[in-house]
Order: C-alpha cells, then structure tokens, then sequence
C-alpha cells in the first residue's frame, strides 16, 4: 500500500461517518429535499468532465467531454434549482398566516 | 509538491467539502433547509471555478458551451417540474449524474493508455468501477424515469429466465472488469461500459412502478459512489467526500423506505412485487364483503360536526393534485372550531417526504404536519405481501372516509380490508372533484 | 503544498466532523465519563513512546522514551479502568430492583 | 510503498480508529455506553500491538518496564479513587497524556535532526506546537489536580502585573517556537519546553478552584491536539484521528460549562472569578435578611406529608459522601407514596455530570434522573457575577428546604438570596448526619 492510499481509506471513510452522522438527523419531513440535493451534490462530478472537455486533443475526447459536460451542468443546476424550489415553500405556521394576511 | 495555483485549487476544494457537509447539516431543519441548498451551491461554485484554474485545461470552448446547454436544460426543467413528478425528476438528474461520472471514467482511461504509462491496479480498479456503476445508473435511472412518467408500463416486466439472463449480464460486466484491471485495452472497456448500460436497464425493468422510490435511492447512492471513485482517480479528495456523503444519503434512505415498507431491500429488487402476489390478493377481494358508500354532502356534514379531523393524505391526493383543495377544506373546518392535522404515512406518495413536499406547496405549515410517530405492526391478515408494513390506525377513528375514484387497487395491486370496515365509507371519484364538492356542501351546512 | 499535507487536511476536518457530531450526541448524564472515556483516547499518543523507548540508542533518548512509555501507560489504562468503573455503576430501573431483590 | 507488515500495521491503525469512533457512538447513550468505552480499549490494544511490529523497535525492555509500571499505577489509582475525587483523576491522568505527547515531540525532534537531514517546516511546526502544547497540559494539570485535591488554596493566586508576566512568557514561547522552525537548534527545543511548562502552571494558577472543571475540559483538548499534531510528525494518521476526536469533546464540553454558567470561556480563563466580586458579595449579605432555621424532625414530617419531593443534589452533598444516605431516604419516601426526583443542574458538581456519576454510585436508575429541561435565565440581581445563569426554579416549590453546615459562600463566593426566602428552612450541619437525622426521624412519624 502506498501512503497515499492509506490517506484515502482514512477520507473516505471519515467521509462514511460525516455522511451518516449528518443525514440521520434530516427530518423525513425533508428527505425528498435530501435526495434531490445530494442528487445536486454528485454533480460535482462534472469537474471531471471539464478537465476532459478542456484537455481533450481528438475528436472522441472531445465529444465525450462535451457529453459529459452537458449531462453533468444539467445534473448540478437542475439538482440545485428544484431544491430551492421546494424548499422555498417550506414554512412555519405564522409565515404563512403572515402571508394570508398580506393577501 | 504543487505549486502556488495549485495550493490553491486544492484550497478552494477543501472549502468546498466543507461546504457541502455544512449544507448537509443546515438540511435537518426546515428552517435553515434552503439556506443548506444555497451553502452546497456556493461549495459547488467555488469547487467549479478553482477547476477552470487547472492548468491541464487549455480550450474553454466545449467547457462553456456545454455548460450552458446543460444549464438551460437543468433550470428549465427544474422550474418547470410539476410537485408530483419530482421522483422522475430526481431520476432524470441523477441518471445524467450517473452518465457523467461514467464518461470522465471512460476519457481518463482512454488518456491514461494514450500516454503509454501503465496503469497502476488501484487506478484501473477505480476506472472500471466508475465506468460500471454510473452506467448502470444511468441506464437504471432512465427506466426508472420513463415507469414513473408512464412512458413505460408501470407493471413488473418479466420474461423467463429473467434473473438467469440479468446473472449472466452480471458475470459478463465483471469479466471484462477483470479483463480491463489485467491487461487494459481499451476496446474492452467500451464493452464493459455497453454492458452495464445493458444492465442497469434490465435491472430495473422487473421491478414495479411502486417500488421505484427505493430504486431511484439506491441508484442516488451508486451515482455517488461512482462520483466518489472518479475522485480516486483524479486524485480529488473533495470529489472522494461529495460522492461519499451522497452515497451515505442514498443508502440510509433506501433502508428507511424499506424499514418502513417492512421489506427486505433484496426483495424489494428482485422480489417483483406486485406481479407474483395478484392471485392472492384477487382471491381476497373475492370474499364478498359490503362496502359502503357516502356523499360529499354527508361527508360535509360529518365534518362539520366533528371534534377533531385528520386527513391521511395519499398518492391519489397527489395525482389529483387536490392538495390546494383539501387545504381549502382545511382551513374552514378550522374556521368552524375543527381540529384538524395531517398524519402522513412515510412512504405515502412516490418518494420519501413526498407528501409533505406537496403540502407544504399547498401552504400548509411545517408544523402542522405529524410524523406517523405511533405505528402499529402486523395486522390482520399475515399472507398478505404487506404484512408487517407500518400502518396508520386509521381504523381508531371514529368515522373513515376513503376517497378514490374506484375499488382499484393501485400500484400494490392489493386489496384494502379497510375499504370493508363497518365505519368506512367510501367517496368514489376523483380526489379534487370530491373535495371541492364537499367544501361546497360544507359552505351550505 | 505536498498531495500528502492536502490528504492530511482532509483528515483532519473530517476527523473535526465526526468528532463534533458524534459527541453532540453524548447526554448530559454522561459526560464525565465521556470526559474520563476521551482522556484514555488520547493516551495512544504513548505509541509514539513506545518507537522513541524502542529504538532509542542514547541515554537521552532511553530516558525520555522511558518517562513518556510509564506516563502514557498510566493515562491508558487508568483512564479505560476509572471510566468503566464509573459505567459499572449507570444501571436502569429494573436492572437495580432486579437487584435489591437479590440482595 | 509500504511492504507487507507495513500495510499491516496501517491497516491495524485504520481498525483502531474506527473502533474510536464507534466506541464514542456507543458512549451517547447509558445502556450501551460501558461497551463503547470496551471498544475503545479493543481499538487501543490493536493499534499498541501493530506498533510492537514496527521495524523501527529494536528494543522491548524500557516498553514492557514502562508499561508495567505506568499499567500498575494508572489501574490502581483507576480502581480506588473516590467518585468524588473524579475531577482530580481526569486531571492527572490527562497531565500525563500531555507529558508524553510533548517528550515523544522533543525526542523526535532529537532523532530527526541527528539523522542531519534539514527537518521540512510543516513538521518542524507540529513538533514545536506538540512539545509546547503538551507541556502546557501537563503543568496546567497538575496544578489544577493541586487545587482540586486541596493541596493548593482554591482561591485564585494572583500578584501585581500577572497578565504582563504571563503574557511575557506566552510571546517567549512563541518566539522560541519560531526559532525551532526556522534553525532548529536542541537546546532551543529545550527552552521552549521549559518556557510551556511555566506557562501551563503560571496560566492555571490565578484561576479560581470553582472554575477548574473548566480548565481540565480545555486542557483535555488542549492533550487531544498535541496528540494529533505527533500523528502529523509520525506520519501516523490514526493518532491525527483520535486526538482530533478528543479535542472536539472537550471543546464541546467547554462550550457546554461555559454556557451553562452563563459566562465566556475568556471570563472564566481570565476573570479570575471568586476573588476580584468578592466585595460585591459580602455587602450584598450585609443587607441582613432573616434566615429562617428547621430541624431534621421537622423536616422528616414535611418531606412524609409531601406529595412530590424533587431533590435538588449539590456540590456538598459530594463532599459530604452522602449520596447513599439521600438514596435511603428517597427509597423510604418512595415506600410512602411520595413521588421522588432528581433535578441536577448542569454544573453541579466539580464536573459536568458529576452529579449523575454519584447518584448512579448510589444505585440510584438513570431514568430517574431528571436533566434540567425548564431553565430561566436571569433573576433578580443584575450586578451578581451569577447574573444569568441558568437556574432550577427550586422557589416554584411549596417549602424548600437548604442543606449545608454554615452561611458559608461556597467556591462561587456569592451570597444566595434563596437562603433568605420565605419559603426556605436552612437545615444547618453535615450533608450526610442532617440526612440520616432526618431519616431516623421518618421512620418514627
Ligand atoms: N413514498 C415512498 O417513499 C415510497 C417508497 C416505496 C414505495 N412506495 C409505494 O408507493 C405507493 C404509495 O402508496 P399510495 O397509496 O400513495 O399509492 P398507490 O398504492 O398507487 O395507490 C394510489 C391510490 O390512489 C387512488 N387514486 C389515484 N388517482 C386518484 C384520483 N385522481 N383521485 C382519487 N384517488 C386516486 C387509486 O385508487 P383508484 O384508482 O381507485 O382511484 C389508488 O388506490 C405504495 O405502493 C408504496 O409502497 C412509496
Ligand atoms: N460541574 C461542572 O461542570 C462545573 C463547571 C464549572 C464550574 N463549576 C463550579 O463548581 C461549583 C459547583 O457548585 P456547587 O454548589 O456544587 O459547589 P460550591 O459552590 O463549592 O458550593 C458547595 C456548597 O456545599 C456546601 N457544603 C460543603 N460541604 C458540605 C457538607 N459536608 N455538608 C453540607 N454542605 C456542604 C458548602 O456550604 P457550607 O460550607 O455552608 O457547608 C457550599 O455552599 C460552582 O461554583 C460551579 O460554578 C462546576
């Protein structure tokens, strides 16, 4: 094993723990929130396909980058945008009689 | 050692981890819910930008368009989307996710090998797996898509030897896996991407349109983990973190759904719910029980008269989308003194949360929706497929009003002892037409 | 920065993560034993003594190492025995009546 | 490349901190919490056995030695300290994790720079900051066992211009620890040891015995960072891990002591409380308000007629080693019908849930305990140094009777107006004699 791997196996399952900690504590009032923001969240992966897209140095590289790149941009601001949305209209019993009385 | 600009790139990543696991956490409450998205899109942004920095990228021409392609679609459809087709929406997104990670696996292979280097084990491990899983996903994802939108037939599609068939694809996407590790080339590797294409549709087609939440959170949790495994092979650890917790995420959920369908995950996937248990629940509906019918305007006045109210909102409610009408009724009833709450059944409607989503577009505060917090295992009938499930002891009450349009028996195809209850009415029609009637008939009492 | 001091990092804030969710969790009942059970924790830092006392090759070094072994020791196991003594004694309702009947 | 036994090891070590962490996971709650402090001790047995197979040791006799004795001492010590004396045992214990955090910093910091290789800044840094980090720790906590254990005055010791001094060694230190990292130099080492020893003591000795809780929580973390930073120098990421853990628990406990006395950590650091309002307190009971007196026949009547008796533990009863006694008389009144309870203020005792220790020494169930859920902040004097604390609403009850042996003001120093309610009864004497008198008592009403 190499030390650089040993420092991985240490991220990744810290990573484990954090996520695990942090997520039972979401309410199920929340959990479709939860799954489409961390659904937002796996888009980072699209940082890859820019790498791809902005190296790439023949038609096949290029054409999977931009693939990639369209799918994984539609992933994060899609992900993001409809979680805002919803959450948006979560609200507590006074805003919304507040909101009742201003209409 | 990295130098100046790649300080910090890594910098920006860190802060970006950190980011998105403070998002994470504002997300336990609903209060600080939408401040949490908005904290993980600031982590995204930054994690994004730092990327443009790297020196590798030397066009910004197919990064930029394709961004904004990506981008409109996403915007669009994410502000478009009806409330009750988030799970296809949730599908769509995360199967593009899936296909992303899939291709930046494929594309650093087919780098990799062009160089000349040999890849280390560790590396082309990583590569093959992300390649599999985000294909399956991607593949799985937009089955699931289609049952949920009802492009596809939401019935379990079986042929025989199904599972023989889907076993073998299997052994054949870990074969060329092996293939990949061992020797490289890079003809073997499209092959093993096509296969795992193959696979996640198969995967998925069996099983029926009820059971898609749980698909679509275990297909959440691979699309992480197959992010997570292009962080190996990028050498990214902020990509390792964010495809970790998303994997965390959707595996904590899909146990959750399936604690509270009172079904093994297993049998959730390969159990083909729905289709093998139609005989027995037809035989029971045989038995020829009564069932009662009322009026919206009988309804009406029960309502009126009554103490307390709880409405136990369901898929039906959400198709109809009379969640703006039954919040009308509400907020009379309340008006006239009723008591009046929401209890909602944790896997009501087409994905965890789901109804209380709807809801809340409604209007209806956060504080007035109640968690089933006193469920009551196993009833009556213990050879039914749903025995077990966590149930709302609806039949306590002192009146039951069911209303549905028929004595259909919906995604399930199980039958409703409750339907037969001596309290129970039945209100056939559809949802919102029958709670705007009743409001009326309410007006007028 | 070397890729070993990022993946250190990386470590380290998750380690931050874990440490503070997983302990917010701890009741107030329990927190001088958690107090007691961290303490114990941190004397694994006496494996550190144990490479200085095992591959020591001056007086100096003998006698730090030596020093550094006895007290990390002492805070290992007196931190695990005290905290377990202490947990001995937390015992549910019954588990108490349970046992006045058997005295 | 690590070779096979090197791989072992590592992979011993990840074990171990996975076992860390699940043991406190298992901490948080009383019916799995000894497991978890067992898993703990699993977790440190691997990880000192995969040490034992490092290459580096040549030597085993000053380990065993070592260990045996440190063993010896730390089990003996561990099995016959009073629960009283808990807070003292922690301090100790912790001054010797930072005693050797800071000597394996020095000796690494020997070896490194014999070897002749020039040592890289980021370790250079955390050897200094782990030598002087731990000698504080270690002097810091002796002192605070002193005053606990009542070997020095509780009172805070302060002489003319202590900050400046203090403040004086402090830039010492760092400016030591800059010269380390720049040109190295052993004897340099030396004398920023010695300087972080003096500032350890120098640093605890002007605070008061009452805040030393406090101060063991910040030194706890304080040995928790030291530990981690020689995970940095060893390249041992399992020890950045644990001592990392640490750290966060005792600032999290920090926070906690902090908030629940209504005062910053700075305050209590620097404030050097008990000694500077000490004025303000004695013109306060100057007022002379009446006290009112009972007897312990007097109150075993009230306490049989009672309906509810909640009994509110404070630091005197500790002292007094009455917490059987109280348990007796509770289990009596219990006989009786009264409905017994235990409120316990958040820092009650000399440690944060010290009080519950004690009470479950005493047998007493930990459902039972009640935490302290309705606190009100603020009362009636605004120039008390106490102003703001939260409070048990102990004069919400129909007769409240006081327990001590004088009109003494405790570690606090502060005069307390419940003593002069009109509702209170002072019961003077010893905790433990005023209860059995009062038990007598209530067997003969
Ligand atoms: N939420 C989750 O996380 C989750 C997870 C896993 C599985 N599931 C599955 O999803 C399903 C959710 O249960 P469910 O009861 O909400 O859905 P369901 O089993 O599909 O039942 C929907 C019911 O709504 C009625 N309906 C449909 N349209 C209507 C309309 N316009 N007006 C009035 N009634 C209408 C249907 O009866 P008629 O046709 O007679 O009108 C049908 O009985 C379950 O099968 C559950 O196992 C959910
Ligand atoms: N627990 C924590 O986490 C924590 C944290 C930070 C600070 N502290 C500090 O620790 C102290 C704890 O408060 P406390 O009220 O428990 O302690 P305290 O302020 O020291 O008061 C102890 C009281 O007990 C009485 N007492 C002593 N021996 C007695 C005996 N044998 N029988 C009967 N009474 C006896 C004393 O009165 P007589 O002399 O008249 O008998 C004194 O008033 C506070 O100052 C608090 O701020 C605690």
């Amino acid at each position: 094993m190499s030390q650089e791997l040993v420092l991985g196996i240490y991220v990744f399952i810290m990573a484990i723990f954090v996520g695990f900690e942090v997520i039972s504590r979401v309410p199920s009032v929340l959990h479709t929130p939860l799954m489409s923001g961390t659904n937002a969240i796996h888009g980072i992966v699209v940082l890859g396909a820019f790498l791809v897209a902005g190296s790439a140095d023949s038609p096949l590289l290029h054409a999977l980058g931009f693939i990639a790149v369209v799918f994984g941009a539609a992933n994060v601001f899609g992900g993001f945008v409809v979680t805002d949305r919803m959450l948006e209209m979560f609200k507590k019993r006074e805003a919304v009689q507040g909101e009742k009385k201003d209409a | 050692m990295l130098d100046v600009r790649g300080s910090a790139i890594a910098v920006s990543y860190i802060i970006a981890a950190v980011l998105f696991i403070f998002g994470l956490k504002q997300l336990s409450s609903p209060s600080t819910a939408r401040a949490g998205n908005r904290t993980a899109a600031i982590g995204m942004t930054i994690a994004l930008a730092a990327t443009l920095l790297d020196r590798q990228i030397i066009s910004f021409w197919t990064i930029a368009i394709g961004t904004l392609i990506g981008a409109a679609m996403g915007i669009y459809f994410g502000r478009t989307v009806q409330m009750t087709a988030m799970p296809q929406m949730v599908a769509l997104f995360n199967g593009m996710g899936g296909a992303t990670a899939a291709l930046v696996s494929v594309a650093e292979f087919l780098r990799l090998t062009r160089v000349g280097d040999s890849i280390g084990v560790g590396e082309a491990t990583s590569i093959v797996l992300g390649t599999a899983i985000g294909a399956i996903s991607f593949t799985g994802s937009i089955i699931a898509f289609g049952k949920l939108q009802e492009i596809l037939p939401g019935k379990p599609l079986q042929f025989p030897l199904q599972r023989v068939v889907n076993g073998l694809i299997l052994i054949g996407v870990i074969v060329l896996g092996a293939m990949v590790v061992m020797s490289g080339g890079t003809a073997i590797l499209w092959a093993l991407f096509a296969a795992a294409l193959l696979l996640g549709a198969m995967f998925v087609l069996p099983i029926g349109g009820g059971d898609m939440p749980v698909v679509i959170s275990i297909l959440n949790s691979l699309t992480g983990l197959a992010a997570a495994l292009t962080g190996f092979v990028l050498h990214n650890q902020m990509l390792v973190v964010a495809g970790v917790l998303v994997g965390a995420s959707g595996t904590l959920l899909t146990l959750l759904m399936s604690t509270a369908m009172n079904r093994s995950v297993a049998n959730v996937l390969f159990g083909a719910f729905g289709a093998t248990n139609s005989d027995a629940a037809s035989s029971a509906s045989a038995v020829g029980h009564t069932v009662r019918q009322t009026t919206p305007e009988d309804t009406a006045i029960a309502l009126a008269y009554a103490r307390s109210v709880v409405i136990v909102p369901g898929y039906g409610l959400a198709v109809a989308e009379a969640q703006h009408t039954v919040r009308e009724l509400a907020t009379d009833l309340e008006g006239r003194g009723v008591d009046v709450k929401y209890a909602i059944h944790p896997v009501a409607g087409r994905m965890p949360g789901h109804m209380n989503v709807l809801l809340a577009e409604a209007n209806v505060p956060y504080d007035q929706l109640l968690e089933m917090d006193q469920v009551n295992a196993a009833r009556d009938d213990p050879s039914s497929p749903i025995y077990g499930m966590p149930i709302l002891d609806v039949d306590r009450a002192r009146n039951i009003i069911v209303l549905k349009r028929s004595m259909g028996h919906g995604f399930a195809g199980i039958d409703n002892a409750l339907f037969y209850h001596e309290k129970t009415r039945m209100l056939f029609g559809d949802a919102r037409q029958s709670l705007t009637q009743i409001g009326q008939a309410l007006k007028s009492a």
